[in-house]
């Protein structure tokens, strides 16, 4: 066992993919001598050179469109797109390109983009956006969401190896975090499964990413409650792992979904009205949403850590939750 | 020297696929929408005859052309028209999706510019393999300024990407005259703001474009970068279905009609001695024969599964 | 009392707007001479000029950033995006600029976008999709999508009014359709409120746009089967008019939601989820939504109907749920 | 001429704050991200000594010198930073969103290259009510590969705004050397790819800068549509708070050193006998007095109201 950081990990992840697959490469804006804005890539460009360590212009229309080209190809692009909120600029590309590609032509698109999520470092309306609803309801593109050191290993594997456009997303707090590690690195974990980070019988914390992580915190904490909580890290939001889903609200039949970003319009939505539709008669009560305000995230590290869910807000709404008659 | 005869096969086929088209829409037997290249075959055929088959093509939303040029069948290509299951897309794409990876055809795309940046990729990755392939990007003046080929441009000059851009200035982007969406006189004009070669030539002389993409392409293989090619021609027919085109004058289009490329080429070929009148009128029959085949065939194909329809989102 | 198609009463409306404000202009492509793909805009031209009427280059990010300036320095811009499917080249503008200019500054953008969505005209996937759900969850945005002709011009008027960025959404197959309009124009109505287009008691049925349209068809065919539906054309999408839709379902008990675009990660989950958790006991079944597959658009005729919501369909899911026991 | 002591004064006054900035972070006393423009300050400076009040500026992610050049409060500026609510933006931007049209001063931006559209349509609205305004538009060589300069200059160019879209290029895009980013030698050889003028400074030399931004402005004044300026600096800070700096040398930042222009404007005061050694100094003591004013300025500023954070999304 070592301890690593998430970033580490996912650079380790990268670096034993480069060194396995030679049509594997990395495009992003600063990767080379910079390791990216979040130190993921560091060290990377010595080993495999600016060729396979792509530095680009900052263009990530242009860009993300060539890496699709070259996927379709036969390459493997891995491209970084620096904060999550950049990816507004790739839109077209992606819903109008790649989304479409097997649909329409049968052509595989093994394309993957690593970006990094999430408020909670006062960057600001623009640099600290959970956007994943932009491509959560696009079909042809999956999306996962690690929150685990073993997950960003055993995901990032799964993502590589499909072959449709991944989004991969890395949430800025989960970056520093450090994991006990086993010394060979996790198998590969396809997109499409949920995890069970806590097993519980009295409710269910449905989250992703920072949100579940700080989810399975609240969940420890309310053991000392006497409230056994289940917690599902989703990991995996397109495809969505319904199963895994159903089977603890069936179990609980109570269920709080948290998600990092605008109530209205979210991914936890999508999940609230499947389980109603899906269990008539299974819940005690309707599915709660805990979620930010219905605006853009503010700089200030008052007013930011104001509007985030936390391990303590989870809680005490599971808690709530957990306990009504 | 490029072989004249196919050429002009070739774009014969295009122009009576064309205006069978046409044809079809307004006879309501095809359904949405296609933009015709009539006047433009030239391009299309002298890029075809300039490439190799290890090369690709990247198109636009007006692509028929392009995919023809390239060795596309019109029975299938007409038939993704018809909606039919053997069309190029199995009915899922239309005039807009249609590709044929097999013989390096990478599109038609309806979004106006973006397939250039698909186009790169495919570059990037003859370069990264050190392969011999090279990539035309079509696109059109209207396309000129959309912010995905300045994007490209500059990646494609910063990596030496094989990728010939080639600008279709027909004139006109749906009704917009290119002085009036395009603010430079020649967007060839435009390569020296990414230090790459930037062409014109005249797109309706098969040879010159033949000439000048061949030029192009062997400079491409041997490592020395991306180019942009500006191929000036004329948009005959109008954009699309319903095109009124009260944006022109009657008496420009009959100017431009004296310009058009098939003639010209028949000229030469008359002039050079490879055909006479008899050959040439044996040549239309059998571009027409084509073409009446095709529709045949496309109206033959079976409709696709509904049952099916929601299948193959993901591989 | 006069006949008018949708795409005259949204001229005619916009003439008039044009002609009371003189900050207003249009912008877009082809819309001068040409008159817009979909001919709205023809012959506004010939009477206000080239200066107020002003056909852009194909540069969709590149004017939607314009008109976002223009507005904020006090002029009142009316664009127009040919196709729904390439205001993916205007997300980073509209959700990264437009939709924070008054959260964090203070400052309004009085912007009209307008825009053909969907499908029916066998257009292909990139020129057929409903991208509401790119906008919908972003936070700054409204969202507007009229079905009648007397709202699109009241709708219209309140877009054009309101000091915020609005998407004004015109369903493609609703431009050749004809309406009885009085000779004085519909009083504006302003973004937030719902209509409801058939008052019933058996069944509550919410849509937009075309599916409005078709619902409303629907609910008129099941008084022949004696069962009373509630057509509630939504008109907007943010903000939301809960207090009309849970007044209905309330007293329905029983909600059939219908939406043009795949079944996940669209805008009826969001509905869904609000009405299940704000009337915990109040439904006799979960919400229903009736949507299309998670597929993109494919452009044969025969695949594009299959797809689609119809009155036809919507009655018989509607049908069956308020039949249900 | 321009008034060299009053630009002196304001360059200091960056210098210090930037200095300022860079402490407090170090000191965790602020939080979040910035970008100091240590270096460039002739540049942000030459602009607001040419421009009118009713002129406007848009700035980027590097945007206090451009704010305090404009005439900012440094006092707010820092506010902000600390996230207070009497900070430019009620501590809801931070320093890449930060905003005071009363004083022509349209934001600084942290989507690089976005905010090139947005000054185009301040420009469009001069010129739409035949205003007098003209509007510059910062952005950086990093930035010059963004697809949106090429819509918006373009259409610029056709609609003759009065813009003058200025790159300032210090060299690198974060780490990306220009020579790496921007496929061409000077931003500025772009300006024939749009029918307009290009022009390339030192962005060093505040007189060069102010001489040519005048110059500009009068001519978009006048109607004659836009231009491209290039003032060539270099970003002696680092990047942003965290950058080791690894992808450049010490020696070349030693070297830039020698070209940075505030010196070169003290001894340009000299020379003309406009200040002596005294003045000089009284003017860098006055600078850091204000710094350090705004400093206790910022941080006697209330937080803001937790209980409004969601408020004020709509108009
Ligand atoms: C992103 C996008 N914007 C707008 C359109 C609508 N559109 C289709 S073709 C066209 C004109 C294109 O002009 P040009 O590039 O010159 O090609 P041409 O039609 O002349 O062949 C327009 C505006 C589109 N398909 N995609
Ligand atoms: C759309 C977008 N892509 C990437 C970034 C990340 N980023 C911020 S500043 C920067 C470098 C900008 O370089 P340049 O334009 O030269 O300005 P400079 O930093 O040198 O002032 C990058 C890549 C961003 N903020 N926005
Ligand atoms: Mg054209
Ligand atoms: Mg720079």
């Amino acid at each position: 066992m070592s301890q690593s950081t998430t970033a580490q990990i996912i650079r380790e992840t990268l670096a034993a993919e480069l060194r396995r697959d030679p049509r594997l490469f990395l495009m992003g804006e600063d990767i080379g001598a910079y390791g990216g804005s979040f130190g993921v890539t560091r060290g990377l460009l010595a080993e495999f050179g600016d060729q396979r360590i792509r530095n680009t212009p900052i263009s990530e229309s242009g860009f993300v469109g060539t890496a699709i080209g070259a996927a379709v190809a036969g390459m493997r692009p891995v491209v970084e797109i620096m904060f999550m909120d950049f990816i507004t600029q790739a839109v077209d590309q992606l819903v109008n390109m790649a989304a479409k590609l097997h649909y329409v032509y049968g052509l595989n698109c093994p394309l993957v983009i690593r970006t990094a999520m999430g408020a909670g470092r006062s960057y600001g309306a623009t640099h600290s956006q959970c956007l994943e609803r932009l491509y959560f309801g696009v079909p042809g593109i999956k999306i996962v969401a690690p929150a685990s050191g073993a997950d960003f290993a055993a995901l990032l594997q799964g993502a590589i190896a499909d072959p449709n456009p991944v989004l991969f997303l890395e949430h800025k707090l989960l970056y520093p975090l450090r994991w006990e590690m086993p010394e060979t690195p996790p198998e590969p974990v396809a997109p499409g499964s949920a995890r069970i980070a806590r097993a519980g019988t009295d409710v269910t914390i449905i989250g992703w990413s920072w949100m579940a992580f700080e989810a399975e915190r609240a969940g420890a904490s309310l053991a000392d409650k006497e409230v056994e909580a289940e917690v599902i890290d989703l990991r995996s939001l397109a495809p969505l792992d319904m199963a895994t889903l159903l089977a603890s609200a069936g179990k609980t039949r109570r269920v709080l979904i948290v998600e990092e970003g605008p109530r209205t319009g979210g991914v936890a939505a999508e999940i609230a009205a499947q389980i109603a539709e899906q269990l008539p008669d299974g819940l005690d009560f309707p599915v709660q949403r805990l979620a930010m305000p219905d605006c853009p995230v503010p700089s200030a590290r008052t007013m930011e850590a104001a509007l985030m869910p936390n391990a303590a807000t989870i809680a005490a709404a599971a808690l709530d939750l957990a306990t009504r008659v | 020297m490029p072989d004249f005869i196919h050429a002009y096969d070739r774009m014969l086929l295009i122009r009576r696929f064309e205006e069978a088209v046409e044809q079809l829409f307004a006879e309501g037997r095809i359904m949405g929408t296609a933009h015709t290249c009539i006047g433009q075959e030239a391009t299309a055929v002298g890029v075809a005859a300039a490439l190799k088959p290890c090369d690709a093509i990247t198109s636009t939303h007006r692509g028929h052309g392009h995919f023809l040029a390239r060795g596309a069948d019109p029975g299938r290509l007409l038939a993704e028209l018809f909606g039919r299951a053997n069309g190029y897309s199995r009915g899922r794409g239309g005039s807009q999706m249609m590709m044929d990876p097999s013989i390096g055809f990478y599109g038609t795309n309806g979004i106006t510019g973006a397939s250039v940046a698909f186009a790169a990729g495919l570059a990037l990755q003859s370069r990264m393999t050190r392969g011999e392939r090279v990539v035309v990007a079509f696109f059109g003046d209207g396309a000129s300024s959309q912010g995905v080929l300045h994007e490209t441009l500059n990646l494609a000059s910063l990596w030496r990407l094989p990728l010939i851009a080639l600008c279709e200035a027909n004139g006109y982007a749906m009704s917009t005259p290119q002085a009036v969406g395009v603010s430079v006189a020649s967007v060839a004009d435009r390569g020296a703001a990414y230090g790459i070669p930037g062409v014109s030539v005249d797109g309706n002389d098969f040879e010159a474009v033949h000439d000048t993409v061949a030029d192009l392409a062997a400079r491409a293989r041997r490592g020395e970068g991306p180019a942009l090619l500006e191929c000036r021609t004329y948009r005959l027919s109008g954009h699309s279905r319903g095109d009124r085109r009260e944006y022109r004058t009657r008496e420009e289009e009959a100017d431009a009609w004296q310009r058009e490329p098939i003639g010209r080429l028949a000229g030469r070929l008359r002039e050079e001695g490879l055909l006479d009148d008899a050959g040439l009128a044996e040549h239309e029959a059998a571009a027409a024969a084509r073409v009446a085949e095709a529709i045949a065939f496309a109206e033959a194909s079976p409709e696709p599964d509904l049952a099916t329809i929601a299948e193959g989102v993901f591989a």
